[in-house]
């Protein structure tokens, strides 16, 4: 297949499992007896209908994006970084350690945070790296162990060493040290502002810098990439780190810019969901971003559909489960050589051979 | 004699491309029918269609006259077809005893009967001479004692019809011998043999009868009484055979690399150097001759940094290597043509240019601002000129080089080491599987590269190239260097003697 | 004359959890019945859905919000300054969380978590006969610590004046509100233990613990573990609950609900006590013995007349 | 001594489920198939194994079905690894989020709508007379559910399966060297679909056990890490049935270990408590080193006619 055939795929592949997904929720709705065109109006609605809602939108869709570039960075470079969330939480306890012990407020308390969540994000992304190169672990298994781990530790802080008074949460980050909302208005903040950037900064490093380049390699073929050279586990587990702080700063920016606190339940799925959404974005930052996007979408706007129409959420939940289902089948039936032949045949054309 | 199998009309297509065209065969019982042919002539492709492997896209297959539909490999078994793959289908993770019993469907007992399956399998080796121990794991024995297991697994199912698929590869000369006496053996009970080989002399010594396969089709079927291996190797090549074109050099200039007693994993005979001690002169080609799979690996491997000797040491040029890591031999002119293309050269899923700047993407031609950017249409336009000169036929320089085939993916790799402008160049069975024209023009820029003064260490399992090519040979043997020989007018006796350890 | 009002409902268990999300929607039910109102409800979401549900039900129009619990106070409170025009009731808020509204629309409904303790607390001391007696918590709120404390001293006066000692285990906290699983083992350890009195405020978690109690009760061939369920009537639905703490929500949801209809979006704390009305103890099964029962009762009539613990 | 024989008694308790999730995922380890979305499985086994309880009465029906939906769910992720060779830890990650929905959607479908508690009746443990009342493991071994016993038989018959027997011993060639075992006539592709199956029916049973056989009621959520955790314990126990039963224990320990100590109050935030099965999960594999034991061709797509 060359190229612009294969960008095809990759554009056409994914828009066809989303269609192919809404329209089975739509037969799920119909099946409980909902008007399913009704039922995607207040999704729609939900989701883009006015300012506010399309803030929530944005504003949901930015963590998303956080752990969604994590995964996408750590598997372009070959290593199955699982812990996004584990990360994702470190970063959100380091800015809150900051923001609310350190002294700080306003500009200067956003900055120390944020890069305080980054590092913390990539020092926990550290661990399962070093040992996956130092002793060969499976860094799947022990990147969600250290999720487990990162949860229960977000819970002794917001039960013991940060809680405020009344409720195991942690206290709100002062009014003056919160991440700046872009309209005011609208809850989405500088933090959505940030992702954008971020994931651009990732798009760019990996396509035009002769060290993407070489992250890239290597995360295709380990064994060339070594025979020719490059210092392969080194890049592994810088891969582990920035992934990790990728993932630390889209926690910190999430306390400081729309959750405040530390609570039970913070974050809890953003990592697994990220890792989805880079993999529909076929490991395309910048796909990745707007299939997060997508998800928010979804999401806040099956809160409306279920509040209209009483079609409960998890239907959105199996229509986001159903996209990923058959993105990846499609992507691996049209790797299938089987397929290449069909297509060839379907198109009454031969594969043009190598001449 | 009767007909005990007919092929008729057998082809096999992989996407566009024919591995067999309209193959016509038949096997006599009692016979041992040789398939002759170059590398990437269909051979195994035809072979794995009798065991039913692979599906052939159009003909027909009889057995004792009656046509057979062979859906998997469990059809074959159950009618008598065996056979020992060219690339041994062992579990590392078990033993020979499983190994042999693994897949039994004659077998009705839910539990294993230990005793008196290895009975049997104890009869069975005694019948043909077969000394093995049932309890090693298949890592534990040498590639002599495998290939037994897999003759053992085929007779042990009953096999009436026993391909073997280059047997002959990775044995010694000894066990080679073992191995006729074996066959011989079967065919006097009555079995027959596909035998599969491209060296004349194994061929000329073996077959009742002998079938020639060129580029997937069956160019002729004769008996072996009635040819002369001249002849044989015409019709398989297609061409005369010549001798060597290249002139040799007689010594080269100093030494550009130097392994000073050089060891590493020196008890295994298989993965291991012993002991080894040679030069490589600027503008010569030093060859290894010996069976695959007597430190041929090893030697390539630490002569390119990814591994490190265990004892001894390595010096490039006027200096001792201190760190053994790719890069830091790169960093000292070294080149590597590795010998799995697609796992260590190349990263299949990048395109052409992308694997030919995979070293230099940092430099300044490729890339400005200290690597921050990449120069893509330079990347690209160096590519296209490339493609050019080593003449590597794609469709465009932004092809995966996934999709090549097997000699332009070799010559993509070729490029990017040659034009580093290597002082050492080690290359790896250059042209194991490519067509003849690709074989020549890789050939060719060996040469040219040595005669620009490049030391070349050349390590092949196709002793005829070594012999074409080599200005110098040495001969490895279970990790150590059997003897050297001059490159001009080799003593071929003496360098395949040394070859099988004497 | 007019469209009927309507009320929402969020929840972050589920609304048959059996325990606290159970009690609460029915709670709404039971209220939007008597006023005519009429009710939405959307459960099972988590912590980051919080403020996207409430705001969906304030973009179609909805008359007021309830929240059940201290956990929803921020989601509330960011909904109740974007929609300034619909009142908010917040379950076990705080005092001080009406102030914060910046639109003064958000009511506290707070029963006294110290009453609440003691209607469990005199109920476990005159009961135990091992002299020990466990309390199962969700998360460790304030409310939570609230009802243990006053669990723990009801216990010990009643014990006190029983002529016996009491033992209160250490609370323990499941971390949700939704692992039963974990209501099962802490259960069995704390009987282990030794604990016979029950008293949890932990929903799901409760069920679990409950199951627990029923196995030792059913292995031992006799009941003598008791729970004691909150915060509605739930005798009944286990062998071993004993009696309920009852908290009428319903009762302080349609007192928010009449100033809505008049106009009025709330912005003060609204406090359940035994003294009016919104705490009472349910039900008696008849695994208490008549005398017991009696002297309990007599201590609820002290607590009522506020002379419980007063000498 | 009392204190012992229950904290045992805990572990026990608590590993079962693991333990049942754990030998799913070795048989399908063993074809070759590293099948991540073991946490998926059981969730929606668990409640279609509540459900068809709480529906029938019966806890059997409940378990039978928590298998069969296991199946069901599990053939998806059968045909894209096997079939159309996607990749296993892409596609367990789309099981783990693919189940779940389902299992929120059908409860809401069926519990949605009143707030009354569902609870079932549990399946009954059985005596095994006079052996029950040996000291410590009497309890331990002699006195549980049907389940428990099966589990426990389920070790032994893997053992006895993977090392004694023919079929046994073609199926673990399937994951090792599939193209080997093509060759002797081993059908790789129904082995591989066949071993879904099983990873598939005893997730779901997994699942199923615990709204069956130990939690009298379902929440959203219950299984919480189970499936991720069971997949350490495979590699933990070194993919053998035996080593898994004790990985499991192990991790069965800790679990109760923890609410022990928190029941003790000792004074140290119980989250730390909570963590010791994870810490000792990565202590473990650590010390222990990368598994080299694992199945060589774990996770390798196979494909027929490939070279
Ligand atoms: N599974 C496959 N898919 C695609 N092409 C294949 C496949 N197997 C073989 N081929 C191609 O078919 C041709 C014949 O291959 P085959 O292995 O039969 O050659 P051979 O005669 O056995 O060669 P050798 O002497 O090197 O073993 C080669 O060009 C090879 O690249
Ligand atoms: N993985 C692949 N994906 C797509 N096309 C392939 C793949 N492998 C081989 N091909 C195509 O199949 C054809 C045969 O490939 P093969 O490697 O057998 O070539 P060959 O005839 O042996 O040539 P050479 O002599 O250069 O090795 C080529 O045209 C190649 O482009
Ligand atoms: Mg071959
Ligand atoms: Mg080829």
């Amino acid at each position: 297949m060359d190229n612009s055939r294969k960008n095809l795929v990759n554009i056409f592949v994914p828009v066809l499992s989303i269609l192919l997904s809404i329209l089975i929720g739509m037969i799920i709705m119909a099946f409980l007896k909902a008007n399913p065109v009704t039922a995607v109006k207040y999704l729609v609605i939900g989701a883009f209908g006015t300012k506010q809602n399309l803030g929530t939108t944005l504003t949901r869709a930015t963590p998303l994006i956080f752990t969604a570039l994590c995964a996408c960075f750590a598997y372009r470079c070959g290593v199955f970084n699982l812990g996004g969330e584990g990360q994702f939480i470190m970063g959100s306890i380091a800015a809150c350690f900051v923001s609310l012990k350190f002294g700080l407020t306003g500009i200067p308390a956003v900055i120390v945070a944020l890069v305080c969540g980054t590092v913390a994000g990539g020092l926990w992304g550290a661990i399962p790296g070093v040992l996956k190169i130092t002793r060969g672990q499976n860094e799947m298994i022990i990147s969600i162990m250290f999720n487990y781990i990162a949860t229960l530790l977000m819970g002794v802080v917001y039960t013991n060493w940060l809680r405020e008074g009344s409720v195991p949460q942690t206290a709100q980050v002062p009014k003056e040290s919160q991440l700046a909302r872009i309209v005011p208005g609208i809850r989405v903040t500088w933090g959505f502002v940030i992702a954008i950037v971020i994931g651009l900064l990732i798009y760019y490093f990996l396509f035009w810098t002769s060290l993407g380049f070489k992250f890239r390699a290597v995360g295709l073929n380990q064994t060339a990439s070594r025979f020719n050279g490059y210092p392969v586990r080194r890049y592994m587990l810088s891969a582990f780190i920035i992934s990790g702080a990728v993932a630390g700063l889209g926690g910190a920016g999430e306390l400081m810019g729309t959750q405040f606190r530390l609570i039970n339940g913070f974050a809890s799925g953003y990592g697994f969901d990220g890792v989805a959404m880079a993999l529909i974005g076929q490991l395309n930052p910048i796909a990745t971003m707007f299939v997060a996007l997508f998800f928010a979408a979804l999401r806040t706007g099956s809160t409306t559909m279920q509040a209209a129409t009483g079609v409960p959420t998890s239907v959105s939940d199996i229509i986001q489960a159903l996209v990923i289902v058959f993105t990846v089948a499609g992507m691996a039936l049209t790797q299938l050589p089987e397929f290449s032949t069909f297509i060839g045949r379907f198109f009454g054309r031969k594969e043009a051979q190598a001449v | 004699m009767s007909e005990l199998l007919r092929i008729e009309n057998i082809s096999k297509r992989f996407g566009s491309f024919y591995a067999n065209k309209n193959i016509n065969l038949t096997v006599e019982e009692g016979e041992i029918h040789t398939l002759l042919g170059e590398n990437g002539a269909g051979k195994s492709t035809l072979m794995n269609i009798l065991v039913g492997l692979y599906q052939p896209t159009d003909g027909k297959i009889f057995l004792k006259g009656e046509e057979v539909h062979l859906h998997s490999p469990n059809d074959a078994v159950s009618k008598g077809i065996g056979m020992v793959h060219q690339h041994f289908m062992l579990v590392d993770a078990m033993t020979v005893f499983e190994n042999i019993i693994l897949g039994d469907t004659n077998a009705k007992e839910i539990v294993i009967d230990r005793e008196k399956r290895r009975a049997q399998i104890q009869e069975l080796a005694q019948r043909y001479g077969f000394r093995i121990d049932l309890d090693k794991y298949i890592t534990e024995i040498s590639v002599g004692e495998q290939q037994r297991v897999e003759i053992l697994k085929a007779l042990y199912r009953g096999a009436q019809l026993l391909i073997l698929d280059e047997p002959t590869a990775a044995l010694t000369d000894i066990e080679v011998e073992g191995l006729y006496d074996v066959m011989h053996k079967l065919v006097e009970e009555g079995k027959s043999i596909i035998f599969i080989s491209h060296k004349m002399r194994e061929v000329m010594h073996v077959s009742d009868r002998i079938t020639i396969l060129r580029a997937g089709e069956a160019v002729a079927t004769v008996k072996k009484d009635e040819v002369s291996a001249q002849e044989l190797a015409a019709m398989m090549i297609g061409r005369d055979l010549a001798a060597s074109s290249f002139e040799k050099v007689i010594s080269g200039g100093s030494a550009v690399a130097e392994l000073d007693h050089v060891s590493y994993n020196r008890n295994s005979k298989h993965y291991g150097l012993n002991d080894i001690s040679m030069k490589i002169r600027s503008g010569e080609i030093v060859g290894i001759a010996g069976v695959d799979g007597n430190g041929q690996t090893q030697l390539a491997q630490v002569l390119t940094g990814v591994i490190a000797p265990e004892e001894g040491t390595i010096s490039l040029g006027d200096s001792k290597i201190l760190v053994y890591d790719p890069n830091n031999f790169i960093l000292r002119r070294t080149a590597h043509v590795p010998e799995d293309r697609n796992l260590q050269g190349l990263v299949g899923d990048m395109s052409i240019a992308d694997n030919l700047v995979l070293r230099r993407v940092e430099t300044d031609k490729f890339s400005s601002l200290g690597g921050a950017f990449l120069k893509k249409g330079a990347i690209l336009s160096y590519a296209k000129e490339m493609v050019e000169k080593y003449d590597i036929r794609s469709r465009s320089a932004s092809q995966t080089v996934r999709s090549l085939s097997g000699g332009n993916q070799q010559k993509v790799i070729l490029a990017r080491e040659m034009e580093a402008e290597p002082d050492l160049l080690v290359v790896a069975h250059p042209t194991r599987g490519l067509d003849i024209g690709a074989t020549r023009f890789i050939r060719q820029q060996m040469i040219d590269a040595r005669d620009r003064g490049v030391g070349i260490l050349l390590i092949s399992a196709d002793f005829d190239e070594v012999l074409e090519l080599s200005d110098r040979i040495l001969v490895l043997f279970e990790g150590q260097i059997m003897g050297e020989f001059p490159g001009e007018n080799p003593p071929v006796d003496e360098i395949s003697l040394a070859m099988t350890g004497r | 004359d007019e469209a009927p009002k309507k009320i929402a409902m969020i929840c972050d268990s589920s609304i048959n959890d059996g325990g606290w999300g159970t009690a609460c929607y029915n709670a709404m039910v039971q209220a939007c019945e008597e006023r005519g109102w009429e009710y939405e409800c959307t459960d099972n979401i988590s912590q980051n859905e919080y403020y996207d549900s409430i705001a969906s039900y304030c973009m179609l129009g909805v008359d007021m919000i309830y929240a059940p619990g201290n956990q929803y106070t921020d989601a509330v409170l960011q909904a109740a300054e974007d929609y300034p025009d619909i009142a908010f009731a917040l379950l076990n808020g705080a005092v001080t969380t009406p102030d914060e509204a910046v639109n003064g629309n958000v009511t506290s409904m707070l029963p006294d978590a110290q009453q609440i303790g003691w209607i469990a607390g005199a109920m476990a001391g005159l009961m135990s006969e091992t002299g020990t007696i466990a309390f199962i918590g969700g998360m460790e709120l304030d409310t939570t610590l609230g009802k243990y404390a006053g669990y723990t001293e009801a216990a010990q006066f009643v014990a006190a004046a029983e002529g016996k000692e009491i033992t209160v285990l250490d609370p323990v906290y499941a971390g949700s509100f939704d692992a039963s699983d974990k209501g099962i083992e802490f259960a069995k350890a704390m009987i282990e233990q030794g604990a016979d009195v029950f008293f949890g405020d932990a929903s799901a978690v409760d069920s679990g613990a409950r199951q627990a109690i029923d196995e030792a009760n059913k292995e031992a061939g006799e009941v003598k573990i008791y729970d004691i369920a909150q915060p509605a009537d739930f005798l009944g639905q286990n062998e071993c609950i004993i009696t309920s703490q009852v908290t009428d929500n319903s009762a302080m949801i349609a007192v928010t609900m009449e100033g809505v209809e008049n106009g009025d979006l709330g912005g003060e704390t609204i406090f359940g006590s035994l003294q009016n009305g919104g705490l009472s103890a349910g039900a008696i099964s008849d695994l208490v013995p008549a005398e017991v029962q009696e002297k309990y009762n007599t201590y609820i009539q002290q607590m009522i007349d506020g002379e419980f613990m007063a000498e | 001594m009392s204190f012992v024989s229950n904290l045992l008694l805990a572990s026990v308790r608590m590993a079962v489920p693991l333990l049942l999730i754990a030998l799913g995922e070795l048989y399908s380890e063993r074809a070759g198939m590293v099948n991540i979305g073991l946490e998926g499985l059981a969730a929606i086994g668990s409640l279609v194994g509540f459900l068809t309880c709480f529906i029938s009465g019966s806890t059997w029906v409940g378990i039978l079905c928590g298998a069969l939906v296991g199946i069901a769910v599990n053939m998806i992720y059968a045909f894209a690894t096997v079939t159309l060779c996607a990749n296993h830890t892409v596609y367990g990650m789309a099981i783990n989020i693919l189940a779940p929905a389902l299992a929120s959607f059908i409860y809401r479908i069926f519990f949605g709508s009143g707030s009354d508690l569902s609870q079932i009746t549990l399946m009954k443990t059985i005596n095994i007379p006079i052996l029950k009342d040996i000291p410590i493991i009497g309890p331990l071994l002699f006195s549980q559910t049907p389940m428990v016993y099966l589990a426990f038989l389920l070790v032994i018959l893997t053992g006895f399966f993977f090392t004694k027997t023919q079929a046994g011993l073609n199926y673990r060639a399937v994951g090792e060297n599939p193209k080997a075992a093509a060759t002797l006539g081993i059908n790789v592709i129904r082995t591989k679909y066949l071993a879904c199956v099983i990873c598939g029916a005893l997730s779901g049973i997994g699942g199923a056990y615990l709204t069956t056989c130990y939690s009298n009621t379902y929440t959203e959520g219950n299984i919480s890490g189970r499936g991720f955790i069971a997949l350490a314990a495979v590699i933990f126990g070194r993919w053998s049935g035996g080593g898994i039963l004790a990985a499991c224990l192990f991790f069965g320990f800790c679990d109760a270990l923890q609410i022990r100590l928190q029941v003790a109050s000792v004074g140290i935030p119980y989250q730390f408590f909570q963590m010791i099965p994870y810490v000792a999960t990565v202590i473990a594999l650590t010390v222990i080193g990368s598994g080299k034991s694992g199945p060589k061709a774990a996770g390798k797509p196979y494909r027929k006619e490939e070279r």
